[in-house]
């Protein structure tokens, strides 16, 4: 089998896994999960070959594996949609791969398959547990089995499919495809305890949040397609003439080129779908669904595909730069925001109390990392950082979700009413859970940039070098303070949770996860510390020249021209080994001796802590700028307003005037022939209200009616004028 | 040895009479049937040009079938789920009227 | 040609001859010719109906043990046409509140439908009515033409029974019409044509030897669509009176019976078409009569066995028809179709002796399958009826009354 | 002119006059039986192109199937349909303008273009080429993705419809 | 071609004015003296009683719906068992996937319970 076919195969287990457990298998739990794991496997298996494939195979990025059939026809062409594994393709492909089959297995246990059926339990709700008698008959209280457990395979199957399909195609038609389907699937499964009022909420939220974004996209993809009349990477972003003349040809818009114009468009998609600064506010809220799927939307899949996105359009985006030169506009943008949203989360993740919380403002921070990476021109670095991310991530998400599952078997065996989430409810778990311990451990240490054995600080160090290379100082110093903050909520967050005593029952009575979460744990920690190694810099001080920096070469040579001889001056090193180090030393020092609920940062930071624990009220901000007036509008405008002054007043002026013509005849002229006129001319206008009214009767058939005389006067029209010729 | 222009007319003809059932008629059933007498003239249409281009380039016009192919297949869905939803709605409302089935009025 | 070759052609030569001699145009010729033509072939057809009839009671006599008709004629050969003579002159009864059109139309469709069929068969090797394209479709979609018919009985016949008699058959029909239609995709995938003749004429082994699966299925179903015991729930007198046809009377009536044995026959004749090598026998391609004797001979084979099959069994319960149908027949079909496909394609390189053994050996292998199946399936699903057991009157225990343990 | 175009005709008038009596007629049961007659109709046409194939599957699918399934359906909600009040809506001459008016633009359009008068000859015998037909139907360059959505879309329809049609069933079960 | 449909209309007319011609004569010879009584509809000799219209179940309404399926699936796949000789593997298994989606839908009836006879 060739590799293009089998590419073409990647994405289709897990679409045929949801509708055979849609359809068929919703019944029986065992099937349906199996049916998941099996395809998630297959796909697995499938993108590991290929990538094999694609990492011996000379020269990928001249002649990417790639294979397209026509789908559409739109006129004399037709829209093909097709297949392509380039070297950007084939590592996300990788991490993809990975990530998605670990958070499968991991959800098996995370569900509590096995477990009994709660008496109480309800669908749309987590699961209360459920009470069984053990061998002595008394009764214990241990955790029951969700309610929706097929649903949930099936929905994650299809955000499998959607994902893999993104990576895999070849044009941004596809890719546009994917990406909806995925906000769709973030959209269900945010809301997959849809009794909750809070995740209603919070998946309404996030689905608005990203049509935001979307709908720029989409006018990105159009100028795009109106512009060069194809959508497929290779046509576009692999041919220089035609970034050429996009870079040259000038827009409407505020004098932008045609390139940045449509950058900045494809931009903010990104900005909506990896939640950036202005539109990053879905992305806390989502911690509301189960947290295999925080995994599979923060980690692996949704938010990279953000960055994937961008990552891909680079030489659209970067049309017209020279390395060193000045950027783009689209660069500058993104360098700005980017380095904006990862100091801005990385200071309210400080201050915040849930494990989740704080896991999801740190990736708000990361993924602006890798924004501004590209912002600053460091492809290859935003790239890797990307992959070691998904990873180190993807294993957070899973060990906090290790953690809150300790938690709630410690709180329905002690009872007592305490949020499982709340880290200042946890502390000396070290003992309870080891497993999760070192392994949350050492992603924790890759996030924070551990130096030299963790991938996070290879990758960190990678960005922040080009930032200092690109000569982008404001850019370069905000990351290290974010990187700072960074290393410093990740010392607080294991401290907190791990270290020191525990600060409730619930917390003694804590203990480790099965191996069905575990496993996928220390599979992905492996990947946190070994997936740096693939990249490192070749000019590092020692270590540099041992293993040949793989990464770089293998993913920059996307790019036409050469990335810039980066000079590897030492400042970055140390600022990344002070910042890492520090920032948990620091850490460690201040949440060390923590005994009482009450987070010691609160007193001296004062009002600083309640504005970060507040995020920056901006939430509040939108509620006051954006929903309160769009709810005004409709309410008053609209309707009010328009609906019953305007329409109704007409309607009633005519009535009015046709009563007060038929009085005033009747009165002024009283003579029986001019009453009945002035009767009949109130009646027609009566009569015309009526009628005006009574067109909106609900008939589909009248509606229709109207439509059809409508195109039937068009043609009268159109036969008469232009007509016969 | 038909003009083209006759079945052009009848299908034009068929297919007017069946929007006017679509339009006038009460019950939905036979609003489904004037569908079908639509489908049916669309059908005679592309038979027809299928038949025209046949002669003008030779065996093997595929397309037209297809079209008619989808056509059939179509019409069979659309008659199976309306009917099912036109026996379901009159075991709901008690009817099959459709004009009593203001559902879309606001 | 000699006459004795193939006289049948010849006298058809000769009337086209003649008609041409009289001199009309050619198109004028030929249709009246059609027209003759027709009329023959289906006059034949409806006076060969009393000889059905005739065969028809005297097997059915003898398989229950009776004379069957013996007075009339040589061994009661003129039974059928006294018979006959009899119903012209019944009264035509219309009840009060039919509707006209429909309730005339149908017995004339149920008859027509059947006919039709014999305009496409071929019965020997030059004998035969018209080869168009799509022959085998044709004979299913003029069957439609017949549940029209019935519909137009049970509807216009303004009559609860009938009514309910017309619907359980068009459903039993269109039922039976799916594995019916999937079953003849088989011998169209053997042939690559959908034409009698071509089918026919391809059939070296007969299909029935390639593919029995398919044939007992197309067998099964082509019974059950002419609904005929034991598929006459149509007509169920325990159950609804007599079916569509209890307002018709006289001829009308009879027209509906003319309609099913003709349909009998021509079911069998065509299986023997699809599955039995038509007309093909030794010697058939240079003496085409020859053809048309086998053809006889083995339709009447086929119809032997139809009226064994009528019988010997009793009638299905209607679930028991439907389970029939949905839950062995279309999927063993369609299991059947899926296999042969793979199988033909696989195998198409090799040999054809090999490859008609493997099809035979996979169509074997999926009936043992099946039958296992379905044994299974029946002893799973449906549960005895009353198979608890009956205190009997018996010596032991003379005082229990019997019925006491029965009800409840 | 040409048998053939008598019998054009023929059926044509019988056709178009069914159709007008599927709209036109009281009874639900006339309509759909007139209903059957226009299909035939429209069959005998597809025959007079030379579709032999449509014209058998037009009998097969829509006499044979698709009108069972209406007058079936037509007897299931039988209950309320009174079929002496009158059935089509009040205002029913609009769209009786309305359709007349479209049948005229149509022609008028028609009439404009320059083939509109060319005769169909006789195809040769293989003009309805099924084994083309048939291999296009599953060739990738051809029309394989309508085949399959084809597949699925049936398939939709038979679990939407039996879902519609059954649900109500087993709940007062 | 066209003369081959030709001869099947004829024969079809054909085929339908002999019944009619048979019932026609019969309606000559036979005697008419109808009465009430004997027009009345027949229902096991009892007075009618109501409509002749029964409400009739939804089953036949659902068998004739999964036969109309299958008819169509079985019209697409004729053209396809016509072409069947020269077509490669791929497109076989292709149709077997068509068969085998419709079998779904079989299958999906059956689990629903569409398929008892009630």
């Amino acid at each position: 089998m060739t590799s293009e076919t089998l590419i073409w195969l990647i994405p289709l287990p897990p679409l045929l896994a949801f509708f055979l457990i849609v359809l068929f298998t919703n019944r029986n739990k065992a099937l349906s999960h199996w049916l998941a794991l099996i395809a998630s496997g297959l796909s697995w298996l499938a993108g590991m070959i290929v990538f094999f494939k694609a990492v011996t195979t000379e020269g990928l990025s001249e002649h990417p594996f790639a294979q397209s059939i026509p789908w559409l026809p739109t006129g004399n062409t037709s829209l093909k949609i097709g297949i392509q594994i380039d070297p950007l393709s084939a590592v996300v492909l990788f991490f993809v791969a990975w990530t998605v089959l670990m958070i499968f297995i991991y959800s098996v246990g995370y569900h509590n398959f096995g477990q009994p059926a709660g008496k109480h339990d309800r669908k749309g709700l987590p699961p209360e547990g459920a009470e069984i008698k053990d061998k002595n008959g008394k009764i214990v209280h241990v955790p029951s089995i969700e309610p929706m457990y097929s649903r949930f395979f099936a929905l994650i199957s299809l955000f499998a499919f959607a994902m893999f399909l993104l990576v895999v195609t070849d044009n941004l038609l596809t890719l546009y495809v994917g990406w909806e389907i995925m906000g769709l699937c973030s959209y269900l499964l945010i809301g997959f305890w849809y009794a909750k009022e809070s995740a209603r909420k919070a998946m309404i939220k996030a689905f608005l949040t990203t049509r935001v974004g979307d709908v720029f996209m989409l006018l990105g993809l159009a100028a795009l397609y109106s512009l060069t009349g194809t959508l497929n990477y290779q046509e576009i972003l692999g041919n220089p003439a035609v970034l050429e003349q996009l870079a040259g040809a000038l827009s409407p818009v505020l004098g932008l080129s045609w390139a940045a114009l449509i950058g900045i468009l494809i931009f903010i998609g990104t900005v909506g779908k990896s939640a950036q600064f202005p539109l990053h506010i879905w992305l806390p809220d989502a911690m509301e669904g189960p947290t295999p799927v925080s995994a599979m939307i923060h980690a692996a899949t949704m938010v990279s595909a953000g960055v994937y996105l961008v990552i891909r359009f680079f030489p659209l985006l970067s049309a017209g730069w020279e390395p060193g030169g000045v950027v783009t506009t689209p660069m500058l943008v993104m360098g700005i925001i980017g380095a904006f949203t990862a100091l801005f989360a990385a200071t309210i993740a400080v201050a915040q109390n849930d494990v989740k919380r704080v896991l999801a403002y740190s990736t708000i921070s990361q993924l602006g990392y890798m924004i501004a990476a590209l912002g600053v021109g460091a492809y290859a670095a935003a790239a890797f950082h990307l992959v070691t991310h998904a990873f180190f991530k993807a294993l957070l998400f899973l060990g906090s979700g290790s953690i809150i599952h300790g938690m709630e078997h410690g709180v329905l065996h002690t009872g007592e009413h305490i949020d499982p989430q709340n880290m200042l409810n946890m502390g000396g778990l070290r003992k309870k859970m080891p497993v999760t311990f070192w392994t949350f451990l050492i992603g924790g240490l890759a996030l924070s940039g551990f130096p030299l054995v963790t991938a996070g600080f290879w990758s960190k160090d990678e960005i922040l070098s080009g930032a200092f290379t690109g000569g982008n100082m404001g850019v370069f110093i905000a990351l290290a303070l974010a990187a700072l903050l960074t290393a410093f909520y990740t010392a607080r967050q294991i401290t907190l949770t791990f270290l020191g005593q525990p600060r409730t029952k619930a917390a003694e009575h804590a203990h480790e996860s099965k191996w069905t979460m575990t496993l996928p744990l220390v599979v992905l920690s492996v990947f946190a510390v070994g997936a740096g190694w693939s990249g490192i810099p070749a000019d590092f001080p020692g270590l540099g020249g041992l293993i040949p920096n793989w990464f770089e070469e293998f993913v920059g040579s996307m790019l036409h021209f050469e990335p810039a001889e980066a000079v590897h001056s030492l400042v970055p090193l140390f600022t990344s080994l002070v910042v890492a180090l520090g920032g948990l030393a620091l850490g460690w020092v201040v949440y060390r001796r923590l005994s009482e609920r009450v987070d010691p940062l609160e007193k001296p930071l004062g009002s600083i802590y309640t504005i970060l624990k507040n995020k920056y009220y901006v939430d509040e901000l939108y509620q006051a700028t954006v929903i309160r007036p769009a709810n005004w509008v409709a309410n008053v405008f609209t309707y009010k307003f328009l609906d019953q002054t305007i329409i109704d007043g007409v309607l009633h002026a005519i009535a009015r005037f046709g009563v007060w013509l038929g009085n005033g005849l009747r009165n002024i002229i009283d003579l029986p022939l001019v009453n009945g006129a002035g009767d009949t001319a109130a009646a027609t206008t009566r009569g015309v209200g009526m009628f005006l009214r009574s067109k909106q009767s609900g008939r589909i058939q009248q509606y229709m009616v109207i439509a059809i005389s409508l195109l039937v006067l068009a043609g009268l029209v159109i036969y008469f004028t232009v007509g016969i010729s | 040895m038909i003009p083209l222009s006759w079945y052009l007319i009848a299908a034009a003809a068929l297919f007017c009479i069946g929007l006017f059932g679509v339009l006038s008629r009460k019950n939905a059933v036979s609003i489904l049937m004037s569908v079908e007498l639509m489908l049916n003239a669309v059908n005679i249409n592309l038979l027809a040009f299928w038949h025209y281009h046949t002669q003008l380039q030779g065996a093997g016009q595929i397309t037209p079938q297809v079209f008619v192919a989808m056509v059939f297949i179509v019409a069979a869905a659309e008659v199976a789920v309306g009917l099912a939803l036109i026996i379901s709605a009159y075991r709901r409302r008690e009817t099959p009227v459709v004009d009593e089935m203001t559902l879309l009025k606001g | 040609m000699s006459f004795w070759r193939d006289p049948i052609i010849f006298i058809i030569e000769w009337a086209k001859g003649l008609l041409a001699g009289i001199g009309w145009g050619p198109g004028w010729a030929t249709i009246v010719g059609f027209v003759i033509g027709a009329f023959v072939l289906a006059t034949g057809a409806m006076f060969f109906v009393v000889f059905l009839i005739w065969y028809e009671r005297k097997l059915i006599g003898r398989l229950q043990d009776r004379f069957g008709p013996n007075r009339l004629g040589p061994w009661g050969l003129f039974q059928p046409i006294a018979d006959m003579l009899k119903i012209f002159t019944k009264e035509l009864i219309t009840p009060s509140g039919v509707d006209w059109i429909a309730y005339n139309l149908a017995p004339i469709l149920s008859v027509a439908a059947v006919l039709m069929m014999w305009a496409v068969t071929p019965f020997s090797k030059t004998f035969f009515g018209v080869n168009i394209s799509v022959g085998i479709l044709f004979l299913i979609a003029v069957g439609g033409l017949g549940e029209v018919g019935i519909i137009l009985a049970g509807w216009g016949s303004n009559n609860k029974y009938a009514l309910v008699g017309a619907l359980r058959a068009v459903a039993q029909l269109c039922s039976y019409e799916v594995p019916f239609v999937i079953s003849a995709l088989v011998p169209v995938m053997l042939t690559g044509s959908m034409s009698l003749v071509d089918i026919v004429e391809a059939q070296n082994p007969w299909y029935i030897l390639v593919a029995p699966a398919a044939a007992l299925v197309f067998f099964i179903a082509s019974v059950a669509e002419t609904g005929r015991a034991p598929f006459d729930l149509a007509e169920a007198e325990s159950e609804i009176v007599a079916g569509y046809n209890v307002e018709y009377s006289g001829l009308k009536f009879g027209m509906f019976f003319v309609g099913e044995f003709l349909h009998a026959f021509t079911a069998s004749f065509i299986f023997v078409t699809v599955f039995l090598g038509g007309w093909r026998g030794p010697g058939a391609d240079q003496i085409p009569v020859l053809g048309l004797v086998y053809f006889m001979i083995k339709t009447f084979i086929v119809y032997f066995a139809l009226i064994l099959f009528r019988g010997t069994n009793p009638r299905f319960r209607i679930d028991q028809m439907m389970d029939l149908n949905w839950k062995v027949l279309t999927p063993l079909s369609l299991v059947v179709i899926m296999v042969i496909a793979l199988v033909d394609r696989l195998f198409a390189s090799s040999a054809d002796w090999l490859r008609t053994v493997i099809l035979l050996a996979a169509n074997l292998v999926i009936l043992v399958v099946a039958e296992r199946l379905i044994r299974r399936g029946v002893k799973t699903t449906r549960p005895e009826v009353g198979s608890r057991e009956r205190p009997v009157a018996s010596p032991d225990n003379l005082f229990i009354q019997p019925g006491s343990g029965a009800k409840g | 002119m040409s048998g053939l175009q008598i019998v054009f005709l023929i059926v044509a008038v019988v056709t178009l006059f069914s159709g007008v009596m599927v709209v036109a007629s009281r009874k639900m049961m006339h309509s759909a039986l007139w209903l059957i007659l226009t299909l035939l109709g429209v069959a005998i046409l597809f025959a007079t192109l030379q579709a032999g194939f449509f014209a058998i599957v037009q009998v097969l699918v829509y006499i044979g199937a698709i009108s069972i399934l209406i007058i079936f359906t037509l007897m299931l909600t039988r209950r309320v349909m009174d079929d002496e009040h009158p059935q089509v809506i009040k205002g029913w001459w609009l769209p009786a303008v309305m359709a007349v008016i479209l049948f005229g633009l149509i022609a008028g359009f028609l009439a404009t273009w320059e083939d509109f008068q060319v005769m169909l000859n006789e195809l040769p015998a293989d003009a309805e080429n099924l084994a083309a037909f048939g291999s296009a139907l599953v060739n990738p360059a051809g029309y394989v993705i309508p085949f399959e959505v084809a597949s699925v879309l049936l398939l939709a329809a038979l679990v939407g419809a039996i879902y519609i049609a059954v649900e109500r069933k087993e709940k007062t079960r | 071609m066209l003369n081959d449909w030709l001869y099947v209309g004829v024969f079809a007319l054909v085929s339908m004015f002999l019944p009619a011609a048979a019932i026609s004569i019969a309606a000559l010879l036979s005697p008419k003296k109808p009465n009430s009584i004997k027009n009345a509809t027949y229902e096991c000799g009892m007075e009618p009683v109501g409509p002749a219209w029964a409400q009739m179940k939804v089953q036949y309404y659902v068998f004739t719906l999964i036969f109309l399926v299958f008819d169509v699936e079985a019209v697409l796949l004729f053209p396809w068992a016509v072409a069947y000789k020269q077509l490669p593997l791929y497109a076989v298994v292709e149709a077997i996937l068509f068969i085998l989606i419709l079998l779904g839908g079989l299958l999906y009836a059956w689990r629903k319970g569409a398929l008892e006879w009630l």
